[in-house]
């Protein structure tokens, strides 16, 4: 036996939506696509707000704790946005063996943030991964989608800067 | 007339749990046939009358013929099993699960509304754990007053989870559900919002009744005041089917 | 422990309310039964001003929150051959640890300042300077047994010291727990 | 399809390569790409121009990572080969004026090193050598004649006597026999079952199944495809790590032309036998690598583990019996069907049967994907494939197995590599991530960082994973930063054996692995750090706040 639900009308004529409502509808609307959904709702926003959040639980019927839980669950969900420019660094093993933390201080001390932090000025995010799967290039780093491979610190850090700069 | 046996579908076993020789239905758990024949195995996350969770690992015992673990209440028995409860190396590993909890979070048991009614607090005393040595955490946790009836303090949590799974597998609600992952695991009530402003909750206090430490209690209680009255949950269970 | 010879006690207290020694004297007349077999040789309770080298059994109240604090576990530690943890400020920190939840410079505008009317200003002289965090005694020195309860009630302490003089190890999980 | 139009496809992938005389093969995996593998392609299609005789294509993984970008060039008159390495876009032309002479002698990578010479290629067969964007190419290979042959030619029973006959395990890092838990799904009786491909390669420093999966993508359809027969299956779901675009790209691509050539989805080779693939995307949990895990996570739920038994084959996604297997593990399953288990069987030691991919980083000289026969001795694998250690270091310890595995020391190198002697000093064997280390690495730091690892990911269900794994982190940071004292290392060495037993599934049961295997090589390491206790030195413990600032 199913019922028919109408399902609730995105919560703003942001196109975005749609793209969120293609990934539900491709789905079935089953709860079990939600991390499936929450995925096309970072791509098309770029964060998980409480807005999405609770368009995404009535859309698949789902409580709204429940997809709290699963967006805060896993690590490539943000519930915040993002800086302008992001830098990824892998602190995989062979990365770490190699001084990715010598990456991360050098970054703190120029920038003033850590692993999962923004600056101020919405510039900058740096983010952490477990590992890219790059470990011959190790040291590696990912700038605004751009490969950065066997870093040394200052070299990151004005790279960083020159990307930041750039804008200006 | 008599008329034939319809085969049961379920069969009868006989097992070993400290030596001594039991019967019980396959369908049935370690834990539950302990309990029958009145061996205490103890437990945090395990309420009768909710899914089971198995995530606490008080109730793990040793079984005959296998090198891990089992906990008692997620393993059903089979015909032959002998298994030991109540052994030294498992007495030793539930005293180092309790300091691992109370060093978690704040469990400042003079000061709790839960002080004499709390599982965590007697579970401590029955398996002889007298002091912690695992470094106490101390962070900060905050405690929700919103709700009109009722309050939650982090500080007491253990995340066993039983208000998720009552509200979820009883009231039918699922306002409560843990968030974040590993030590910075927390339950919350809809968005993270204060549970006052909880559109989903129906105020019927079962997460506060099933709450086995201090972490859930009604408002206005003060210093050992807090009592817990469960005799609901069997009953409702039994309604909804929950197993 | 030769039957000759009465058992030496030593007693302190460290950060806390000083309940458990209060808790103490409630065991009332036994106290006499007690002074039979025991002999106090330091503690509040009793005007010995210099502890004595070697003590058989020491008996430590309260958390460490201070300099002074740690100084009296040590020397408890090295002039006692068997040293109690009692109530439990002394085994979990319990209240004063509660402090290590704020920044001490919180704690102290809120005790001295915040909840002052006349003269509000924090103490200077002669007071030990605080340690951060607050610890139980037994992460700091070596402890032989453990008394929880918020104060262990007269009874539990009657029995256990009671086991001790007759030369057995108590087991206080019989008689009390955390916030007893 | 059927086998001769299998063929058919084949042939004519042949005949067209056979019009070119050249063929420029550029490895596209991730590794390359990073360092400009792409612009390489587009340097080398502009350097080509329009002429017909030469080919430009982009392939997966030759395993060289340190080397990249590389390009193999083959000349199809005498069929030789020569590789080139640190390829640039501004040597494109050069490479292209040269064929048919002398090779460009600076970016020539000599192919006769033992990092090439000592590998034995299943799984890899098809990297580097064919387009992972192109089923055609995949076909031309023997591609699919597995599968095609399984469903015409053998019953599910046949199919599963040789997988168990071939005595593979699982490569995931538990090594349960692969024939077994077929079986095992085989037998339940259930309307409905599935097949999940676990693609959620966590470990750090390891990158097999990526490799893989973004070099022959069609391998693992086709394998998966396989089991699902064997099991009696019909819908199947590849769990992937987010954090690997492209293999999801081409994952998706290979699923996309699989069905268009009728060999996914309804009726397949015109039989009853219908299989679905979908592909399930991680979000970033280690944790997801444990079977109930993934299951919880594909169905949407937070990725948390349950107690088993059940087993999933018993009652796996949705309560339905589900095999679950690794990406290398269904990537063996074609090679098998094709040359049967007795010629797998041949391949490797005992216990251990066929060959292993590992991946190899840290201080070594090579560092890259390498398939070997189980069985190779350790000490080959570092120092002969991998090329030792570079900047005339000395060798201090490789960990395998990631978070759940070891460090072996010096001593042990001579130990051949296969499941259970790994065990027996003190490591696993792991997904196949095989990290070097030498003599600047601290051991103690290092389990520290894979204890911080375990702790942030815990799921944060049970409590000595959770707790457990914060406290351990918190006493090896003591330790290491030599706060530490006698005391606190032998709390921590309790910790361990507490969260290892009563752990609710594999990461807390294998999180202090690291702790213990650097405690039993490298325990004067720990001892160095400790401090006397308290009791034993008259000064202050704590942090003494003199004067409080107002």
């Amino acid at each position: 036996m199913t019922i028919k639900v109408t399902k609730p009308a995105p919560p703003s004529d942001d196109k975005r939506w749609k793209l969120v409502d293609v990934t539900m509808r491709r789905n079935g609307y089953y709860g079990h696509a939600l991390i499936e959904t929450l995925h096309s709702v970072q791509d098309a926003f770029g964060y998980l707000d409480d807005v999405a959040m609770q368009y995404v639980a009535q859309s698949l019927g789902l409580p709204l704790s429940r997809v709290y839980g699963v967006a805060t669950f896993y690590h490539l969900f943000t519930l915040k946005p993002m800086g302008k420019h992001t830098c990824v660094v892998c602190t995989g093993t062979a990365c770490y063996i190699k001084g990715a933390g010598q990456l991360l201080d050098a970054i703190y001390d120029r920038f003033g943030v850590r692993v999962g932090e923004t600056t101020p000025d919405k510039q900058l995010s740096v983010m952490g991964a477990r590992c890219l799967g790059a470990c011959g290039l190790a040291p590696a780093a990912v700038l605004d989608g751009a490969w950065l491979a066997n870093q040394r610190p200052e070299q990151l850090v004005k790279r960083i800067e020159e990307v930041i700069n750039d804008e200006h | 007339m008599i008329v034939p046996a319809t085969p049961p579908k379920v069969r009868v076993v006989t097992l070993k749990i400290d030596d001594k020789d039991l019967s019980a239905r396959e369908d049935e758990t370690i834990l539950e046939v302990a309990r029958q024949n009145r061996i205490a195995i103890p437990s945090l996350c395990f309420l009768e009358g909710l899914s089971i969770w198995g995530a606490c690992r008080l109730c793990v015992v040793e079984m005959k013929g296998s090198s891990r673990l089992l906990s008692a209440c997620s393993t059903r028995v089979t015909e032959g099993m002998e298994v030991q409860t109540n052994t030294e190396r498992l007495r030793h590993y539930r005293r180092v699960i309790l300091e691992l909890l109370f060093a978690e979070r704040n469990h400042v048991c003079s000061v709790c509304v839960s002080n004499g009614n709390c599982e965590l607090q007697s579970l401590a005393q029955s398996c002889g754990l007298d002091h912690v040595r695992v470094p106490y955490r101390t962070s900060v946790y905050e405690v929700d007053p919103t709700h009109d009836l009722f309050r939650l303090d982090h500080n007491r949590c253990i995340l066993c989870t039983r208000c998720v799974r009552v509200c979820d597998e009883i009231e039918g609600a699922h306002t409560w559900d843990v968030m974040g992952r590993g030590i910075g695991c927390r339950v919350v009530t809809d968005l993270k919002r204060p549970w006052g402003e909880s559109a989903s909750c129906t105020g019927c206090g079962k997460c506060v009744q099933v709450c086995p430490t201090g972490a859930l209690v009604s408002q206005g209680t003060s210093a050992g005041e807090m009592r817990k009255d469960r005799r609901f949950l069997p009953y409702l269970s039994q309604m909804r089917g929950v197993r | 422990m030769s039957e000759s010879r009465k058992i030496t006690l030593a007693t302190s207290w460290l950060d806390g309310c000083s309940g458990c020694h209060m808790s103490f004297l409630d065991i009332d007349e036994r106290l006499i039964e007690l002074a039979d077999k025991v002999e106090f040789v330091y503690s509040p309770l009793v005007d010995y001003k210099q502890m004595p080298e070697s003590i058989d059994v020491g008996i430590l109240e309260g958390a460490v929150s201070s300099e002074d604090d740690l100084d009296k576990a040590l020397k408890f530690r090295k002039h006692c051959k068997f040293l109690i943890s009692l109530g439990d400020c002394a085994v979990t920190g319990n209240v004063p640890a509660m402090r290590n939840f704020f920044p001490l410079d919180a704690v102290f505008d809120r005790a001295f300042k915040e909840n002052v009317q006349l003269q509000p200003q924090r103490p200077t002289v002669n007071v030990p300077k605080l340690l951060v965090p607050v610890r139980p005694i037994h992460s700091v020195v070596k402890v032989d047994l453990f008394i929880p309860g918020c104060p262990p009630s007269a009874n539990t302490i009657w029995q256990i010291l009671s086991e001790l003089v007759a030369g057995r190890m108590p087991n206080p999980a019989q008689f009390t727990r955390f916030g007893a | 399809m059927n086998i001769d139009e299998l063929r058919d496809v084949a042939e004519k992938v042949r005949e067209e390569a056979a019009k070119c005389s050249h063929c420029l093969r550029v490895c596209t995996a991730a590794g390359c790409q990073s360092s400009g593998a792409g612009a390489v392609v587009e340097g080398l299609k502009a350097a080509v121009g329009d002429n017909p005789q030469v080919q430009v294509k982009s392939v997966g993984c030759m395993g060289l990572c340190s080397g990249g970008p590389l390009v193999e060039v083959e000349s199809r008159e005498g069929g030789s080969k020569v590789m080139y390495q640190k390829v640039t876009p501004g040597d494109a032309s050069e490479i292209v004026e040269s064929l048919g002479g002398r090779p460009v002698e600076r970016l020539v990578c000599p192919t006769d090193i033992p990092f090439f010479a000592s590998q034995q290629k299943i799984v890899l067969e098809n990297s580097g050598v064919i387009d992972p964007e192109e089923i055609d190419d995949y076909i031309a290979a023997d591609g699919y004649q597995a599968l095609v042959t399984s469903l015409t030619e053998m019953q599910p029973d046949d199919v599963l006597r040789e997988v168990t006959r071939s005595g593979l395990r699982g490569r995931g890092g538990g090594g349960y026999p692969t024939g077994l838990k077929w079986s095992t799904v085989a037998k339940m009786p259930a309307e409905q079952k599935f097949v999940v491909c676990n693609a959620d390669e966590g470990d750090p420093g390891a990158f097999m199944d990526r490799g893989v999966l973004e070099s022959d993508p069609h391998r693992v359809l086709e394998g998966m495809a396989i089991a699902a027969y064997a099991v009696g299956a019909s819908r199947g779901y590849i769990y992937i790590r987010a954090e690997y675009p492209l293999a999801i790209e081409r994952l998706k691509t290979a699923i996309r032309q699989a069905g268009r050539r009728r060999l996914l989805g309804l009726n397949i080779c015109e039989t009853r036998f219908s299989f679905d693939v979908e592909i399930r995307l991680g979000a970033g949990a280690f944790v997801c690598g444990e079977e109930t895990a993934l299951m919880a996570s594909v169905e949407g739920l937070r990725g948390q583990p349950r107690p088993r038994p059940p087993y999933p084959a018993q009652e796996g996604l949705w309560g339905y019996p589900t095999l679950i297997n690794n990406v290398e593990t269904f990537g063996n399953v074609p090679s098998i069907i094709r040359h049967g288990g007795e010629w797998f069987a041949g391949i490797g030691t005992e216990n251990s049967k066929g060959t292993k991919i590992f991946a190899l980083a840290g201080r070594i000289q090579h560092t890259g994907l390498i398939e070997v026969p189980m069985g190779i001795p350790l000490r080959e694998i570092v120092h002969t494939i991998g090329g030792g250690i570079p900047e005339g270091r000395t060798f201090k310890a490789v960990q395998t197995g990631g978070p759940s595995g070891g460090c072996i020391p010096e001593s042990h190198l001579d130990v051949s590599v296969d499941y259970d002697n790994l065990r027996q000093v003190g490591s696993i064997m792991g997904s196949g991530g095989m990290i070097v280390m030498d003599d600047t690495s601290s051991m103690v730091d290092v389990a520290r960082y894979f204890m911080d690892f375990c702790a942030s990911e815990s799921c944060g269900k049970c409590v000595p994973c959770r707790v457990g794994t914060h406290e351990m982190h918190g006493l090896l940071d003591k330790i290491a930063r030599g706060q530490g004292t006698a005391a606190d290392l032998a709390l921590l060495e309790e910790l361990c054996e507490v969260v290892q037993a009563t752990s609710l599934c594999g990461l807390g049961q294998t999180a202090p692995n690291p702790v213990l295997s650097t405690l039993r090589y490298f325990r004067h390491e720990y001892e160095q750090l400790l401090r006397p206790s308290d009791d034993e030195k008259p000064a202050s413990g704590g942090q003494v706040v003199t004067e409080a600032k107002s």
